[in-house]
This record gives structure tokens, C-alpha cells and sequence, in this order.
């Protein structure tokens, strides 16, 4: 199978290149919604130029890791969190780390499909824009390469003006990601980015993703363990709230050392 | 042993069926009953009004002769009372469902104000009548004035803007908010750029529908004392005016029974332009139904 | 080559001060919010103040316990608000017989077994009898309801009780049928499919499973509505007359407490007279008498709220 | 041909300015004329009539909220007192007559005439049901209904002075402002009784049926012959000094009204007073100037 | 494992009881939404005590085909069908078949548990109060009957009086089994039943189900596919509204003889 193929790859190369750099290091991580403590204990730390899978069954805090990351899990009222979150050396807890600086350094793509009910274009502009870039002739050019970026420049480039929701949800996935990528972030942050979409969708952003890791640092969620393995580098295990196991991705799938994860990843649960 | 014998239940089957079908056309007539009311109350005041309609009835004041009778100073009367309505209600319902949906945070204070907006909702609107009477035309000296008037008519019709905004707001999907924040917008640019533009056909076929409220309402304008004698038309928001449920009232209150007529064509004016207003309501609805 | 998207943009936050629109704002809106709740100040202070000065005249229990209503009286005006209170009750009652069995069938009928199509029909000729301005109702009870219900029951007289509770009956069915349709259809389509796959017929969902589910809301409705009818003016103002009576006939002339407020707003009686007073004394009770029916709804809205 | 002789001193100049009353619905009717006429006169006068009675009238002129007010009654002692300590000067001019009509149903085929006396024994309060045959035991042994103008017009004032002489309305009585009430109600109702100003029976002749007090029926000859009594008098407005000196609109109008009064008031139902009345009420109005 | 003992058993049994009856056939069933092509010429005969599973990709037609067998999917405005179902040798689709008639006969257990908002007693005496049944005693003891049918007697007989939404998500769906069988149907259709639940509570259900086939036929969908292999005695795989194959479980999971069904469930796509 390919995959394989790809993975093995892969798994050269980051021995080769062992001098990558952590984007993201998460040290005792807790995380309540009010009284339910939904994320305990967390240490993890996320490579640059690397994708990081996060499975697990559901509820187990997947999203809610994710969320923490660029801190929208802020915006649910009751939250509360302890421990750290180091991004590139500092901590985004910080007192005086501003959200919205963070938000543009990393970008998010969604579960659902959600672009802003505008014109293809607006979507994409639409960050350049609130971040102060008014140049028609600079806009144009980010957006055409934010959406080649996204594989679907071909696709949309004759009906940039038409509403976006006029396309395929497959293709308002790759919008959604062509309008994270116009800002461009370091880091991108996916929720099951391909749960809402077909079998034909879901492979074109597969590749996708593969592609923007040359670039990008990706974390991915996804409760599709072949896509995990498929597509990911590194692999996290969530369950209840807790990291069982993080290991390179072939060993999880291959060679679990948590009995959980080897129940996990064999369908016996969840 | 089996408790559901499938004979009994066949048996039975029949006996359901009809009382099903007996409901059926029980609640159907209950429903039609409403329109079959509407049906009689339009065409009763379009056949008596009808005779009365005409370009004069426009254009004319009122008169003391019923056939020279017009309705120009109550319906020019009533736009002006818009002016006035449309914009500070608008502004003040919104603002409101802005901060109660964006920012408010849980607390009793912002309860007390949802409370609140809900309890206001149901305040009868003569009691709106006696407000405007005692802080907008005597303590504020408007006295009767269309800024006096349309003012009681805002605060009478806030809630119901407010309400119909926070449902628009809150409509629009949590996606596209979370979206915008992704991308490091900060709330107010969230709010204007995506979430307002995405709410706004919900909050304009909310406040439509609350300014013809506001255009039928009768009460509150005779406590303020609104006159019906008026022979000129309004040039500002300080001076006197009439209104078009005002006039109506006067015309179906004079002795002389040919002002019955004159009275249905004025209501038939009044059903015109709330259904004018209707119909742009119904027509942004529709047209911005589907888009998420 | 320009220079990159992350470059530009931290070029121009540097430039702009987001954090004061972002501070400012938040405050502005909140005085905004605040009118509605300076408007209820506002008609709870107006209302107090005047009626204070109306019980410096007339005792407060002569007021609430008086079964007499005579405030143009050149000897003895008396100002017992019973009778008052009396004609909105009658009025209210029969608005009610009319509109909740109509209100709350309709609601089920649009709720259960309406087809989108017809619901798409039906709902907005229910909200054109809800937008139809009050004086139209009065109008049409006064010209139209009363010398019907004259030519069948000749002891009707001109003003009466029945003709205008219909009529504000009809009013208020729309809010019945809409709001406890809300309620209705707000109980989850997969627990009517749950009843219907066990072999129910849309009735027996209707009225045992949609029906109690939704109950709180549908009760709530009722009372809103109730409310409504209460302080309902014009259409009272036309058609009811201005007698204020405490007896339990139907058929004569009576008085709403909002009628009162407008008859005496239209002869505007001098500031500062005991009938002016009285106006905000009336107004303050009927103030009270929606004011609990909208609690009450809220309560029984939130209290019994079904779960699901 | 009411605005002949208006156009003569009134209105040949253009005049604006902005010119408030209120006060008797009696006088309505006379007053709404003008006001249709003069708009055509003076299109830049603009001139409100509220309707809020005598009594409400008089308030408002008191408070200095109306340059004119309209009465179907002289002014009380208590109202030129409040007017005094206000120091609002004032003078009264007479409009013209009217009948107080006192009116039953067409379906009403018994009562054609009642006594000054009967009307009081049918109209004081005096804790009693009344019946028709309480007056005569011929008629129907039916409850009677009553309707009557609300207590701030003047038409009650009037007759509260001259029939009832200060006891109370019976309080079964329907009261309103609002004289189609009146109307209706007592169109409809064989046991009802009613009355209002002689210009509303006018205007409802086909509908209601006047009952002639005493054995006089009121008309026009009888009216401003006085030959009906007790129950014709006087219609006036009161106008502030102040406005008609200061108020170049208020004294236009207030002389253009004064000029139709008669005309207007015969088009509209209710009696003229002779010529010099008229010519008397411009020599004061004049002398303001 | 001992999940695959107990399907050779079935199997064993299956060739011995060979007298065994068809409960539903189905003959060329198509089924469109509006315009939707849902199902396509779908042939099917499902057997008497047997748990038949249908698997496949989202939207391909599973919970459709479910619905068209009691007809609740005729609760969607613009469906309309051909073809004919057989229950029991009569067509479903007849056109004096009452539809009330036939879903007493066939049970349905949804996704999402949904009890009705009463209390757990009230739930379960609906169906036979609507069929006329008052006598309090014979209620309780349907009541006590179906709820030990279910599996949840135990945890529910001292608080029968409670309202149904006071207990966990897992037992709520053992008290809508429970309440599908108060009326003995004798079929019971079950769409992804345990996909909203925890793991302990789906295996509860799991074992529930190899339970009432005794007793009742069973359908059930489900999109995971390990569950369909240790619960059915037959599967059908379906694609895009079509039955690709369908057989015994054991040979769809160990020898597919469609390259799609393979690809299928070694999670190539879906
Ligand atoms: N907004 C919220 N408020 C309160 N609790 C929440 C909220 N969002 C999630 N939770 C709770 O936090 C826990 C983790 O939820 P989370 O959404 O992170 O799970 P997940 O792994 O993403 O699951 P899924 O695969 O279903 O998306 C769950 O118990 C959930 O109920
Ligand atoms: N109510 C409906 N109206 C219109 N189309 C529908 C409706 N329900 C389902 N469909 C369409 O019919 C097709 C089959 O849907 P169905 O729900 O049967 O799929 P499914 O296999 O059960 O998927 P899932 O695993 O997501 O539940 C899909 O294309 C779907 O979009
Ligand atoms: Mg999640
Ligand atoms: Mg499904
Ligand atoms: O309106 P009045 O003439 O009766 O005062």
C-alpha cells in the first residue's frame, strides 16, 4: 500500500532531520468545564513541519485539546485552566499574550465546513483584511495563492464572486482552509476536517494536508484511524481526558505499549 | 403468554383510525376559523370603505363632509412618526441584542435585563400611553409633538426589536463566529463584519414588523393627547400631528353614519401600508432565507 | 516581492489601536441595553408616584375593596375599582373561552398535521391577524359582531361584554396557536417518531405524547395570551362601553380598566384633579394585573419545563 | 357661501403662524368647519382643535397650553379664578345656540314629550331601578337605559345644572366623550334614553327620535327663540389676549371664526344668534387689536 | 475470540434450520428524495430470528432502507418509491396496508434514544394503552417484562415513577428496546443503536441483541463495522443506495467477493 510507503518515508526523514524545533509544548495541562475536568495533566510537545494526529473516542477531549492550542476554548464561560502551553518559548496563558496575535500566528480549520456567508473571495480576504491589508492588488494576490495553496484555485477561480455556499461542502472545506492558510499562519489546527465530507473530498484533502506539512505545522483531529494512520506523523491517544500513549505513528498502529490503545485502535470500543 | 393479541389490536385499528381522522378535521376547522375571521373582517371593511377610496381620499385633510373627507394629514402624520420610531428603536433594540447576545456575561444583572425586556414585552400599551404622558410630553415639555409620540411608540416597541435581534444574532450559526476568531478578528470586528451582515435580514424582518405595530397603535396616542382636528401638515418632529389609527378612531366615532364609510377606507389605507410593510418583511425573509 | 501577510499585518496592528474601540464599545452597548430597563423604572416610578398621591385622597381600601366606580359624581365620587376590574374579567373570560380551544387546535393542527406547504400558508394569515391594528378589531366588533349577535340574541345590547371578548378572542388566537406551536414543535421530532413507529395514530402522538410534552409552553402561551386580553384597549374602548358595573351580566354596557384610561385621556381631565390621579391608579393595577399574569407565564415556562 | 364674508378682513394678506384650541365637543363641529374653511384661506395658519371637552379645555387653557378655548357652557367662577391667578386675560365670545336634544330610539313608539320633572325622576341617582312605567304606568315595564355625555363636556355640566340642580346621575348610565357611542347605543336599545347637543340629533334625524320637553320640540325657532327652555343655551369660545395681541395668526383666525360662526353653525345643525351678537363680538375682538 | 465461536454456532444451526421463514422480501425497491435517487433496485429477503446487519458509508442508504420497512420514511413529504416489500407475504405497500397496523408488528429502536418525556412506567405501558390494554395489573406486568427484556429491570425497578430523561443515555435506549417490546412486535428494526452510547453500555446492547433474537428478527444498521461482525448472522453492504453484497457475516468480513465491500471494510473509504 502506499501509505505504508509514505509513512516509512517519513519516519527517514525525521531521523535525518532531528533538528526540528517544537512549535507547541503542553506541560500539565488541566482544563474544567465548570466541574467537569475534561483535560488532565496534558504533556505534550508538537513538531515544527510535522503532522500530529489526536485520536480517541469520543468526548475524551480531543476538540477541547485542540481548542486550547489558540485559546478558543475560551471562549465557553465556565472554563477553567491550569499548567502551561508554551508556543514557540511563551506561554499563551500569559497575561499579556493577546488572543487575537496568537489566533493570527495559528490558524483553525472545522469539524463543519463554516465559511462566511460572502463571496468566495471575501472568505479568503477576509483576514488580510481585518488585519489591516486594504491593497486591492495585495488582496488578489493572497488569495489566488491561498486558494492554490488549498488545491481548489483551478476549481473556484472563475466564480470568486459567487457566495460560497454555493459550492460543494468539499470544496467549502478546502475554502475554509485556502482562508486559514491567507494569513499565513505557522501553525494549523484541524477538527475533523473531513468527517462532513465524501470519500472523494475527504482523499483531496488528505493529500492536501500531506502538501501544506512542507510548509505548516498541522495538528489534525480525527476519529478515523486509517486517515490517522494514513496521513500523520505523530499520533496522540486521548482517553478521558488523559494522553495514553504518543509515539510515532507506525509504532501506534503497529506496536501500541498501552493495552488500551491496542483495544482502541481494534475496534473494540468507542 | 402474549398480552397484545393481534386480533384485539386489529379490532381496535378501526375505531383509532376514525377518531384520528375525526380530529383531524376538528383541528383543521379550528385553524381555518382564523382565516375565515380575517376573510370576513377585510371584506366587510373593504365593501364598506371601498366607495370612499380615491385619489382625493389621499389627497384631502379631513373634512367635516364626509365625501370631501381625506386622510392626507394621518398618513403624513404616521411616516413622520416613523422617522422618529424606525431609527431610535432600531438603534436602541439592537445595541441592546448586541450586548445581551455578544457580550453580556451570566450574571444577575443580565438576567434582570432579559427579565426585564421579557416583562416589558407585556406591558399593555395604554400604560406606554401614560408614560409618554408624564416623562415625554409633560416632564421633557414635547408635549404633543411627533418626538413625544414617537418616542413613547419606541420604548412600546423596543422589546419586541430586541427580542426578534437577539433571535437573529443568535441564529446565526456559532461556526461562522468561531470561524472569525480563528482568524484573530477581535469580538467587535467579529460582530460587525460577520455576524451582523448574517443576521441583518432577521433583525429587519423583526423591526418591520414592530414598526407596523407601532403604525396600528391607537392607545398610547390618545393618552398623549394626539388631535385629529389638523388641517396642515407636520414640518418638523416638534409639531402637532395626527395619525392614521387616530383619524380612524375619530371618523368612527362621529354621529353622522356616512364617516362609518369614511372610517373603513381609512382602515383600508392603514391595512395597505401595514401590508406594504409586511410584504418587504416577507420578501427579505425569503430572500435570505437559505444561506447557511 | 512584498513582504509577507504575517509582516504586513504586524506592521499595521502596531499602527492601530484595536483595544480602545474594543473597550469603549462594550460600555456604550450596555447603556443602550439599559433603556429598557430605565423604561420599566420609568413606568413603575410614574405609576407609584401618581398613585401615592391619588391614595392621599381617596383610601387606599376604598380603592381595592369598592365595589363602586363613580369618579364624575359632583357629591360623592367614588373610586372602588372592583366594577373596573370586573368588565376586564368578563371580557377576558370570554376572549378566553374563544381563543385557547381554537388557539390550542389550531397549534396542534399546524404542528402535526399540517404538510409544510399548507403550514407555509397558514402561519403568515395567522401573523396578518395578529399584525391587525386593534382599532380595526374594535371597528369590526362594534359595526360587524354586535348586530349579529343582536339579531340572534335581542337582549344584547349595543355595548356589551360578548361582542368585544370575541373579538378579543379572535385577536389573541394567533398568539395561542403560535406560541404553543413553538412549544409543540420544539419537542423533538424523534420522540414523535418514537410513538409513531410503535403504531400510534397522529392523534393519539398529538395528544399523548406532543401535547403533555409540550404542556408548560402551551399553559404558558395561555396566560401571555390572557395577559394580552387584559390590556387590550381599543378594542374595549369601542365596543364595550363605559358603564363600570359590578354584577355578572354580559349583556349591557361595562367598563375595562384600560377603557376608563382612555375615556377619561380623551375628555383630559385637568392635571392635578383626583380623576386625573385615578388614571395612574388604574394604570398601576392593571399595570400589576399583567405584570403578575407575564411572571406567572415565565415561571410556568421555566418551572415545568419538560425535559428532553 | 360660508367664506363670503370671511374673505372680506380675514386673509388678505398672507398670515402664518401656528394657532391651538381645544374644549367643547358641542362647539366641535362649528369650530372643525371653520378650520376647514380658514385652511383654505390661510394655507400657512396652522391651526389644531382638540376635543377634550368644556371642563378639559378649560385645563388646558389654563395651563397656558391653548391660545382658545371652546365651551358649551359660560366659565365657571373656579375656572376664571385659576385663569386670574395665572394671569391669562380672556375674553368670552359667543358662537352661537344650541338644544340640548334629549332623544330615544325610533323603536321607542311610547315617550313622545316628558316634563322637566320626568327627566329629573328619570335621570338622579336616587338608589332606585328605574322603569318606564315609574314615569307613566301605561308605558312598558322595561328597565330604562341610559347614555349621557361624559362629566367634562358641557353638555353635562348644562344639564347637570338645569335638571339634575347638582344631585347625582344615575350611575347606571353609560358616559362618554365620544358622542357616537351616544348614538349607537341608543339607536339600538326602545328602553333607552339619551342626551346630547341639538347638532347630533341633527345629524341623526333618521335614526333617533326627539322627545319634546314640556310640549316644545326643539328646532331652530324655537331654540333661538328661547321657547325652549330650560334645556337651549349658549355655545362659546374663550380666546387669550395675549395671543390675539401677540399672535397676528391667532387674531386672523379668531376674527375669520367670529365672521362664520353663524353660517357655520346653521350648516352644521345648531342655531345663529342674531347679526349684532356677531358684530358685537368683532367690535371686541377689534378693540384687542 | 469468542465472538467468532458463537457465529460459527449460528452458522451450524443456520444449515440445519434451513425450514427457517422470510420475514421481509424485498423486490426491487427503489426510493427517491425529490430528485435523490436513495435506494436502487435493492433486493433483499431477511429471515425469521436471525440479526441481519446493513453496513456502508454515510448516506449510501442504510437508515432509508430502514425506515421504508415499517414505512416511516414515507414521513418525509417528497419521497416516493417502487418496487414492492413483502412482510410476512404481504405487500407493504398495498394500498389498504395501514401503516399503523404494520408498525405494531415491527418495533424500531433510533439512534438517538428517545423515551418520551413521562415517566419510565408511563413509557413503557404507551404502546399497549394505545392498543387498548387498561388493566393495571396486566400493565405492570408487560411493564416488568419488557423492562427484564431489555436487560434493565434491575437498574430501574425503584424508580419506575421518574421521568425517563432522569437516567443515562445507555439505559435510555435500553428503555426504548424495552418499550418496542411491550407490544411483541415481530420484527425489530434498530438504527445505529449504540453509536450515541458509551462503550459499557453498547456492549450491554450488543449482548441484549444476540438475547432477543431468540424471540423476535432483527435489522440493524450500524456504521461500525466490528460490531456487525460480532453480532449479525447476516450482513448487507451498502453503496450509494445499491446492496452491493450481501451474505453471511462471516464470509462478508473473511472472503468479500466485492472489491468494494473489501475496500470497504478495511476502511479504504468512509
Ligand atoms: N462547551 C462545553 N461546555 C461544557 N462541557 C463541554 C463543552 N464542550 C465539551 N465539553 C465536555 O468536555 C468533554 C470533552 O469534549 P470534547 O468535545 O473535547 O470531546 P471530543 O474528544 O472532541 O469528542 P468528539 O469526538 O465527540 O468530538 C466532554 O465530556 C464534553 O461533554
Ligand atoms: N429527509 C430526507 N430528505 C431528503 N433526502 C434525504 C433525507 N434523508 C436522507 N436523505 C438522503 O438520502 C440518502 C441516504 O441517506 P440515509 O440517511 O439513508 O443514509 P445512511 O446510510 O443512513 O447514512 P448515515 O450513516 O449518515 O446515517 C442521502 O443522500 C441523504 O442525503
Ligand atoms: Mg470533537
Ligand atoms: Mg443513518
Ligand atoms: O364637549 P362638550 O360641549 O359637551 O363640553
Amino acid at each position: 500500500m502506499t501509505t505504508i510507503v509514505t509513512k516509512k518515508a517519513i519516519t527517514e526523514e525525521l531521523v535525518n532531520d532531528s533538528a526540528k524545533k517544537a512549535v507547541y509544548e503542553t506541560n500539565q495541562l488541566n482544563l474544567w468545564y465548570g466541574a467537569n475536568h475534561a483535560l488532565k495533566n496534558i504533556d505534550l510537545e508538537i513538531m515544527e513541519n510535522e503532522v500530529t494526529a489526536i485520536i480517541g473516542p469520543s468526548g475524551c477531549g480531543k476538540s477541547t485539546y485542540l481548542k486550547t492550542l489558540n485559546r478558543m476554548v475560551e471562549l465557553v464561560p465556565s472554563v477553567k485552566t491550569s499548567g502551561e502551553i508554551l508556543y514557540r518559548g511563551r506561554n499563551i496563558f500569559d497575561h499579556d499574550y493577546g488572543v487575537e496575535e496568537l489566533r493570527t500566528r495559528v490558524g483553525m480549520v472545522f469539524q463543519k465546513p463554516n465559511p462566511f456567508p460572502k463571496s468566495i473571495y471575501d472568505n479568503i480576504a477576509y483576514g488580510p483584511r481585518i488585519h489591516g491589508i486594504k491593497n486591492k492588488k495585495i488582496l488578489d494576490e493572497i488569495v489566488e495563492k491561498s486558494l492554490r495553496g488549498a488545491a481548489i484555485w483551478e476549481e473556484v477561480k472563475d466564480r470568486l464572486n459567487e457566495n460560497a455556499y454555493s459550492i460543494s461542502g468539499g470544496q467549502q472545506q478546502r475554502i475554509c482552509i485556502a482562508r486559514a492558510l491567507a494569513i499565513e499562519p505557522d501553525v494549523i489546527l484541524m477538527d475533523e476536517p473531513t468527517s462532513a465530507l465524501d470519500p472523494i473530498s475527504t482523499l483531496k484533502v488528505e493529500e492536501l494536508v500531506q502538501e501544506l506539512k512542507k510548509d505548516y505545522s498541522i495538528i489534525i483531529v480525527t476519529h478515523n484511524m486509517q486517515q490517522a494512520a494514513r496521513i500523520s506523523d505523530k499520533t496522540a491517544f486521548f482517553l478521558n481526558g488523559e494522553v495514553i500513549e504518543f509515539d510515532q505513528t507506525d509504532t501506534i498502529f503497529s506496536n501500541p505499549s498501552d493495552k488500551r490503545t491496542e483495544d482502541y485502535i481494534s475496534g473494540r470500543f468507542g | 403468554m402474549r398480552y397484545i393479541e393481534q386480533q384485539a389490536v386489529v379490532k381496535r385499528m378501526n375505531g383509532r383510525l376514525i377518531a384520528n381522522s375525526i380530529f383531524k378535521y376538528i383541528f383543521l376547522a379550528a385553524t381555518l376559523v382564523a382565516l375565515v375571521a380575517l376573510i370576513i373582517l377585510l371584506y366587510r371593511i373593504v365593501s364598506q370603505g371601498m366607495g370612499h377610496l380615491s385619489i382625493e381620499f389621499l389627497t384631502n385633510f379631513a373634512s367635516r363632509f364626509p365625501e370631501k373627507a381625506g386622510i392626507k394629514a394621518a398618513l403624513v402624520g404616521s411616516l413622520w412618526l416613523m422617522l422618529v420610531v424606525a431609527p431610535t428603536s432600531i438603534i436602541l433594540g439592537v445595541g441592546s441584542a448586541i450586548y445581551l447576545e455578544e457580550y453580556a456575561k451570566q450574571n444577575r444583572i443580565t438576567t434582570f435585563i432579559r427579565m426585564n425586556i421579557s416583562n416589558l414585552a407585556g406591558v399593555p400599551s395604554v400604560v406606554f400611553g401614560l408614560l409618554g404622558l408624564t416623562i415625554f410630553v409633560r416632564a421633557m415639555a414635547l408635549g404633543n409633538s411627533i418626538l413625544a409620540a414617537g418616542f413613547t411608540m419606541s420604548l412600546l416597541i423596543l422589546p419586541v426589536i430586541v427580542v426578534a435581534s437577539q433571535e437573529a444574532i443568535r441564529s446565526v450559526p456559532g461556526e461562522l463566529r468561531d470561524a472569525s476568531f480563528g482568524m484573530g478578528a477581535t469580538k467587535w470586528q467579529t460582530i460587525v463584519k460577520i455576524i451582523l451582515p448574517a443576521a441583518i435580514p432577521g433583525i429587519l424582518t423583526g423591526s418591520i414588523l414592530a414598526l407596523s405595530r407601532a403604525i396600528g397603535e391607537t392607545a398610547p396616542l390618545i393618552v398623549i393627547g394626539v388631535p385629529v382636528i389638523i388641517q396642515f401638515l407636520p414640518a418638523g418632529v416638534m409639531d402637532t400631528f395626527t395619525a392614521l389609527p387616530m383619524q380612524i378612531y375619530d371618523w368612527s366615532s362621529r354621529p353622522q353614519p356616512e364617516f362609518q364609510n369614511v372610517a373603513a377606507a381609512g382602515i383600508m389605507v392603514l391595512m395597505a401600508v401595514l401590508l406594504f410593510m409586511n410584504s418587504i418583511a416577507v420578501i427579505i425573509r425569503n430572500k435570505f432565507d437559505k444561506r447557511y | 516581492m512584498r513582504p509577507s501577510v504575517q509582516e504586513m499585518i504586524a506592521r499595521s496592528n502596531g499602527k492601530k489601536n484595536k483595544k480602545v474601540i474594543e473597550k469603549i464599545i462594550p460600555v456604550l452597548l450596555f447603556l443602550i441595553a439599559s433603556v429598557s430597563v430605565l423604561t420599566s423604572i420609568g413606568i413603575v416610578v410614574t405609576l407609584i408616584v401618581e398613585t401615592i398621591t391619588f391614595f392621599t385622597r381617596v383610601p387606599f381600601f376604598d380603592f381595592i375593596f369598592g365595589t363602586t366606580w363613580l369618579p364624575f359624581s359632583n357629591k360623592d365620587a367614588q373610586f372602588g375599582i372592583l366594577p373596573l376590574i370586573v368588565g376586564t374579567l368578563k371580557v377576558t373570560l370570554i376572549a378566553t373561552i374563544v381563543a385557547v380551544p381554537i388557539g390550542i387546535s389550531a397549534a396542534i393542527y399546524l404542528s402535526e398535521y399540517a404538510s409544510e406547504n399548507v403550514r407555509r400558508i397558514l402561519k403568515p394569515v395567522l401573523e396578518v391577524l395578529a399584525g391587525v391594528p386593534t382599532i380595526v378589531y374594535g371597528f369590526f366588533a362594534l359595526t360587524f359582531v354586535t348586530p349579529i349577535l343582536q339579531s340572534v340574541f335581542p337582549e344584547i345590547k349595543i355595548f356589551n361584554a360578548i361582542s368585544p371578548g370575541i373579538v378579543v378572542g379572535i385577536m389573541i388566537i394567533p398568539m395561542i396557536a403560535s406560541l404553543s406551536e413553538d412549544a409543540m414543535s420544539s419537542v423533538p421530532k424523534s420522540i414523535r417518531e418514537g410513538a409513531l413507529a410503535m403504531g400510534s395514530t397522529k392523534f393519539e402522538v398529538a395528544w399523548k405524547i406532543t401535547v403533555p410534552a409540550a404542556l408548560s409552553g402551551i399553559i404558558a402561551s395561555v396566560v401571555l395570551a390572557v395577559s394580552r386580553a387584559i390590556g387590550e384597549t381599543m378594542i374595549v374602548s369601542l365596543a364595550a362601553g363605559s358603564t363600570p358595573r359590578f354584577d355578572g351580566d354580559f349583556t349591557g354596557s361595562i367598563q375595562t380598566m384600560t377603557a376608563y384610561i382612555v375615556q377619561v385621556s380623551k375628555g383630559d381631565a385637568g392635571f392635578g384633579t383626583t380623576i386625573y390621579y385615578s388614571i395612574y391608579a388604574v394604570g398601576f393595577t392593571l399595570f400589576v394585573f399583567t405584570m403578575v399574569m407575564n411572571i406567572l407565564a415565565g415561571y410556568v415556562s421555566k418551572r415545568f419545563r419538560e425535559e428532553y | 357661501g360660508s367664506t363670503e364674508t370671511g374673505t372680506q378682513t380675514a386673509g388678505e394678506s398672507g398670515v402664518e403662524g401656528t394657532v391651538s384650541g381645544d374644549g367643547s365637543s358641542t362647539v366641535a363641529p362649528i369650530m372643525e368647519g371653520i378650520v376647514e374653511e380658514y385652511a383654505g384661506v390661510q394655507p400657512d395658519v396652522q391651526v389644531t382643535v382638540g376635543t377634550s371637552g368644556t371642563g378639559g379645555g378649560f385645563e388646558k387653557f389654563i395651563q397656558g397650553e391653548t391660545d382658545f378655548s371652546n365651551a358649551s357652557r359660560p366659565i365657571k367662577e373656579e375656572e376664571a379664578a385659576s385663569l386670574e391667578e395665572a394671569g391669562i386675560e380672556y375674553t368670552e365670545f359667543e358662537l352661537a345656540y344650541d338644544g340640548l336634544s334629549v332623544v330615544v330610539s325610533q323603536e321607542n313608539d311610547w315617550v313622545e314629550d316628558l316634563t322637566v320633572e320626568d327627566l329629573k325622576k328619570l335621570w338622579v341617582e336616587d338608589g332606585t331601578t328605574k322603569k318606564w312605567s315609574d314615569i307613566n304606568p301605561e308605558w312598558p315595564d322595561e328597565e330604562v337605559v341610559f347614555y349621557a355625555p361624559g362629566t367634562d363636556s358641557g353638555t353635562f355640566d348644562y344639564f347637570n345644572e338645569v335638571i339634575l340642580e347638582e344631585e347625582d346621575l344615575v350611575s347606571s348610565a353609560t358616559l362618554s366623550e365620544d358622542d357616537n357611542t351616544l348614538v349607537q347605543g341608543i339607536q339600538a336599545d326602545p328602553n333607552a334614553i339619551g342626551f346630547f347637543g341639538y347638532a347630533y340629533y341633527v345629524a341623526n334625524q333618521d335614526t333617533l327620535k326627539v322627545v319634546s320637553i314640556d310640549g316644545v320640540e326643539p328646532n331652530n325657532e324655537t331654540i333661538e327663540s328661547g321657547e325652549y327652555s330650560p334645556l337651549s343655551r349658549p355655545l362659546f369660545t374663550y380666546a387669550s389676549n395675549a395671543a390675539l395681541t401677540d399672535n397676528e395668526a391667532a387674531y386672523d383666525f379668531m376674527t375669520y371664526a367670529i365672521e362664520n360662526a353663524g353660517a357655520m353653525a346653521e350648516a352644521v345643525g345648531y342655531v345663529a344668534l342674531p347679526q349684532e351678537d356677531y358684530d358685537k363680538d368683532l367690535a371686541d375682538l377689534e378693540a384687542l387689536k
